[in-house]
């Protein structure tokens, strides 16, 4: 789970990496008021798109009038596809050099990873690899002084800069380890009136370690669709075409998906209900999809832990309800097969065996819709 | 043998009085595995389908000595429960449970390393030597012996591909899941290299999907691996996944996504398959 | 370092580990006032001797009266050599049963190790092997709940005293990891009213940690001399003999007291000046050693990094100084042999380059003097 | 070769700049060691007795490959300094700084097994192979090449028997100081074994004292050794030691006093020197 960059900097500055003097806005006045406390400011979209700067999520004001201006035109804006809600406002830096730093993991080495560099900024992804210097943190070991220090050296740091960094790296890697994080980052990591401040923050959470931080305020940007079919326990995301899709396991469903598309079709989301989730989830899940108006559903199910059955009666439960308008096309193989094929037929309903032939009725069912 | 088990190997189950675990502990005795004994804090001296239940990993390896064990407990205590199967000395751990936070599979993967064992997963559905041994959470039916070894990241994907292969009349040697997690204690690589080794095995399937870069670290060791190799790969429609800030970036560095793992695969050698289907005639083909 | 009994109980009861009421009290009104507020009490007293119940050391009073009176006789007293100037007054506990648990560290295996028996007490050393269960705690992992259920299976506890024993654990093996504890123990762990509580706490900190614990106040029980001398970094201990030994080197200081009462002679003390003492802190502990007039001084010294110059210049620093009336047999060999040869015939000092001829002369110069 | 070191191998020192570091790294050049570098954080650049300093072990690796560090720094940095040597991967460590705490150690001992390295110390003298290679405090002059293995837990007693052999014309192979502290790296156990496995090594005496088990356990071990052994141990006359609450004494069970380590010692046919000086002579009868 991302956190917004305000969240980030608070978690950031309680742990005492220095980070700009600032003001969460939700309107234009408290942002004009921030801007009278502050002086100059950034004003910054709080949204969890990435390249937000070259989106224009970030304006500057040197007056609160300016200030108020800039927020009122962010605020209620879009970037890339998220609605800006809240504005963070920021002394404006002074910055004299850009620096990276990000702690992640890596998951060929099955470590967590230090990266950093001297030419940090918005431009870091195109940094060449010999400018980016890295170390492997061994989890029995933690990151310590010396690994930072060796880090900071590679850098060409010296002297006091040399020590922030080595002080701030160690932070972040304490932040990074208590908060349960897949990311942690600083960029620009910049060089202030001769001294390391986080300009901007990163944080990631681990979703599965969401349950060892009751404090942490959940941020779910998805539609009402996905947080209602998150709701059921499945994976849910929405794409661009118009064949619903469900199966059960993500790869499968990838497969599903691909396949639609290889035969001419687009898939209208990913839906995975993999893992046994039962036909109450399955039939609720279902009836979302078919709200949403595809023209066609296609539902491929490989029955290993999910029972055909279990998927027949979801079915059957829906079609009872509120009938299938919308084509239905049902690829049906493995456990309790045989029960779910007789069930299917007393409620006339008809399913493949073959995948490649289901998906095949399905692109032909939408073409035809 | 196959890779890690057997006919004869003993098989612990934490978690076994959970639903999953029950249920599964059921699916395996009847595939013909040896379970011998089952694990739950708080439920020592009942019983699971005849299968004896004890308090702690020590005291049922105390009476039972099994080689093998599959992990079926919530998340939260998943970390606990792989700490105990490798601290009481078990040298195959099988986490089926999901969910684990990343920073405990970081640990658990550098301890099972300290301890000489092997973690699969977490996230797996298991490992399996058709008609012999099933430790996992896979269809009992789908599988037959061969010369075919299986390894995938995902379940239900690796069933579709697994049934296809014994419906070609291609038996499969041992099919191993990995895990879909972004850490696992088993990689491609080590799965590949034990493969090599194994007399059983003939050709490997890999079956992949986009995210990370274990496909083409795969690929690195398919390079000089004298068996051939088919892969299928889900994820060829996929949006470009989640991205791990510009860290993930620095990282991956354009790998990870499906064009850069099928072009690391085709440059040394191995075939890749377009539908799940495909897969069982480039193996009859590299055989 | 040990601390006391009532310093240890309020680092385990901060911690949540059950421990009895109980009030500190330096003289006789505060136990009365003490035992008006808590009712019948336990009287004891805070010593760091081992045996204290054994030896006297615990009174019972059921009124006020007799708290005071019971608390005039302790305080004042010595037990096993210790003053007492402090007791504790803790409600009297109606005990149904005493278990035993401590952790410390098994030097053969390198490991923290937790002990645990049914048959706590103060016989706990007389309780057979078999009746002790125990559990080493690699130091990668800590202490798991699943070692601490697997023990108090062991032990044979059921239900609530199981899931007690459990955490009580745990939480010993926080204290004893968080305070770099050579020894956390728990004896007797009493069961009162069908639940577990430390009726006695013991919390002995690693000497060499302390500097990480800046929080927790030294106890030094030692007496003035020893004081002093360990105020000059080195080590030192009071015995029984006549003869005064310094040596260079923990070792060979004990080889030396050895090699003295082998030949009938007996040391006064244990006095190690190795490492590279220098000779300022040398000549001061030679000064401290003559002021407690013994019969004779021992002076052994192979010298390594100690230097024997330094060693001839502390001497003849104190020869020069105050005399030296007391027989003083001086056995040197080693870096700056000649050196300090030179230097000491020049004082009219002579030596010994054989160890068994300087035992033999100071023995002599005891019975002599 | 001798144990661990040999003419070639190439010492770092971590402490370099520090007093006794300098000092010791003076008389180590003086011995004919071949100290390549020094590390101290904040003083990289410089040069200690023509010696290079490194901020960090990392970057004197990079340059002068070592083969063992010693480590001299204060006891607070020491865990730091030993953990940053594991890290960058040296196999041998001798630990000289006195006052490590002792769960520091603990976790060196642990972290140092995974990392496939030897810890000698802390606390220790170090390791000298005589005319050969010297890692460690004890005084250059008085160690003589020769068949005798050393190992001892404390410095100057061991140099008191060392130039005692030397003084009667036998040499020593190597001499290994394990440390005072009641936890160290390199166990009398695994000394022994080495000089059992070393051919230069023909009988080994053992220099040890009250307190711990080390003395028991190493008996246990020479019960099973081909080579014999002599052993001079501290503390016959000396008052018993402070006790660890009653889980030492549960732990010790009698172990641990002057004579069980005597009896212990003399069951398995070690012969026992009353006296420092008598080590030499016992060693000739035992040849």
């Amino acid at each position: 789970m991302k956190l917004y960059e305000h969240l980030a900097k608070e978690i950031f500055s309680r742990n005492d990496i220095p980070t700009p003097k600032g003001r969460l806005c939700r309107n234009p006045e408290e942002a004009a008021l921030a801007a009278q406390e502050i002086g100059p400011v950034a004003i910054k979209a709080q949204v969890l798109a990435g390249g937000r700067g070259k989106a224009g999520g970030i304006a500057f004001a040197s007056t609160p009038k300016e200030a108020e201006a800039a927020a009122a035109k962010l605020l209620g804006s879009n970037i890339r596809g998220y609605p800006v809600t809240k504005v963070l406002v920021e002394e404006k830096l002074n910055i004299q050099d850009e620096l990276y730093l990000g702690i992640t993991v890596d998951s060929g080495a099955r470590r967590a990873i230090v990266l950093a560099s001297r030419q940090g900024g918005i431009n870091i992804e195109e940094v060449p690899e010999e400018a980016i210097v890295s170390h492997l943190i061994d989890p029995l070991i933690g990151l310590k002084r010396y690994a930072a220090l060796d880090l900071g050296l590679k850098l060409g740091l010296k002297e006091g800069l040399l020590k922030e960094f080595i002080d701030l790296t160690l932070k972040l890697y304490q932040i990074f380890y208590a908060y349960d994080a897949e990311l942690a980052e600083i960029n620009p990591l910049a060089v202030v009136d001769g001294h390391l401040m986080a300009a901007d923050a990163r944080l990631n959470i681990d979703d599965d370690a969401l349950f060892r931080h009751p404090d942490i305020e959940i941020v779910d940007e998805g539609s009402e669709l996905e947080k209602a079919i998150k709701a059921l326990g499945l994976s849910y995301v929405q794409l661009e075409g118009n064949i619903a899709v469900m199966a059960n396991g993500a790869g499968i469903t990838m497969a599903t998906m691909d396949t639609l598309q290889k035969f001419g079709g687009r898939a209208a989301n990913f839906l995975d209900v993999g893992g046994g989730a039962g036909n109450e989830p399955m039939a609720k899940a279902l009836e979302l999809l078919l709200d949403t108006n595809p023209k066609a559903v296609l539902i491929n199910i490989f029955g290993g832990i999910t029972r055909c059955d279990e998927v027949a009666r979801a079915l059957i439960q829906v079609k009872e309800k509120r009938g299938l308008k919308i084509p239905l096309i049902l690829r049906l193989v493995g456990t309790n097969e045989e029960e779910a094929y007789n069930a299917l037929k007393a409620h006339g309903i008809s399913a493949f065996r073959n995948m490649q032939e289901a998906v095949t009725a399905a692109v032909t069912a939408a073409q035809n819709a | 043998m196959s890779l890690f088990i057997d006919r004869d190997t003993k098989v612990l189950i934490q978690g076994i009085t959970g639903n999953q675990g029950a249920f599964h502990t059921q699916q395996m005795l009847a595939y013909g595995t040896k379970v011998v004994a089952g694990v739950t804090p708080g439920r020592g001296g009942r019983e699971v389908l005849g299968v004896p239940v004890y308090d702690t990993v020590k005291l049922a390896i105390e009476k039972h000595d099994p080689d093998a064990t599959a992990i079926f407990v919530p998340a939260a205590f998943a970390y606990e429960a792989a700490l105990e199967a490798l601290e009481a000395g078990i040298k195959l751990i099988v986490i089926i449970s999901e969910h684990l936070p990343l920073h405990d599979t970081l640990k658990l993967v550098a301890l099972a390393k300290v301890k000489g064992a092997t973690i699969i997963g977490p996230n797996t559905f298991g490992i399996i030597a058709p008609s012999r041994c099933k430790i996992g959470i896979m269809p009992n039916p789908i599988y037959r012996p061969g010369p075919v070894g299986l390894v995938a990241r995902s379940g239900t994907l690796s069933y579709e591909v697994a049934a296809s292969l014994s419906e070609a009349g291609l038996g499969q040697s041992t099919v191993i899941g990995i895990g879909g997690d972004r850490v696992v204690g088993l990689t491609f690589v080590e799965a590949l290299e034990l493969f090599t080794r194994d007399p059983e095995t003939e050709a490997v399937v890999l079956v992949g999907e986009i995210g990370g870069t274990a496909e083409e670290e795969a690929a690195a060791y398919i390079k000089t691996m004298p068996k051939p190799v088919v892969a299928y790969l889900a994820g060829s429609s996929a949006p470009p996944g989640k991205r791990m800030g510009h860290a993930g970036a620095i990282i991956e560095r354009g790998r990870g996504t499906y064009e850069a793992k099928v072009k690391a695969l085709e440059e040394v050698g191995a075939k890749i398959a377009a539908f799940p289907w495909e897969v069982p005639g480039l193996v009859r083909e590299v055989l």
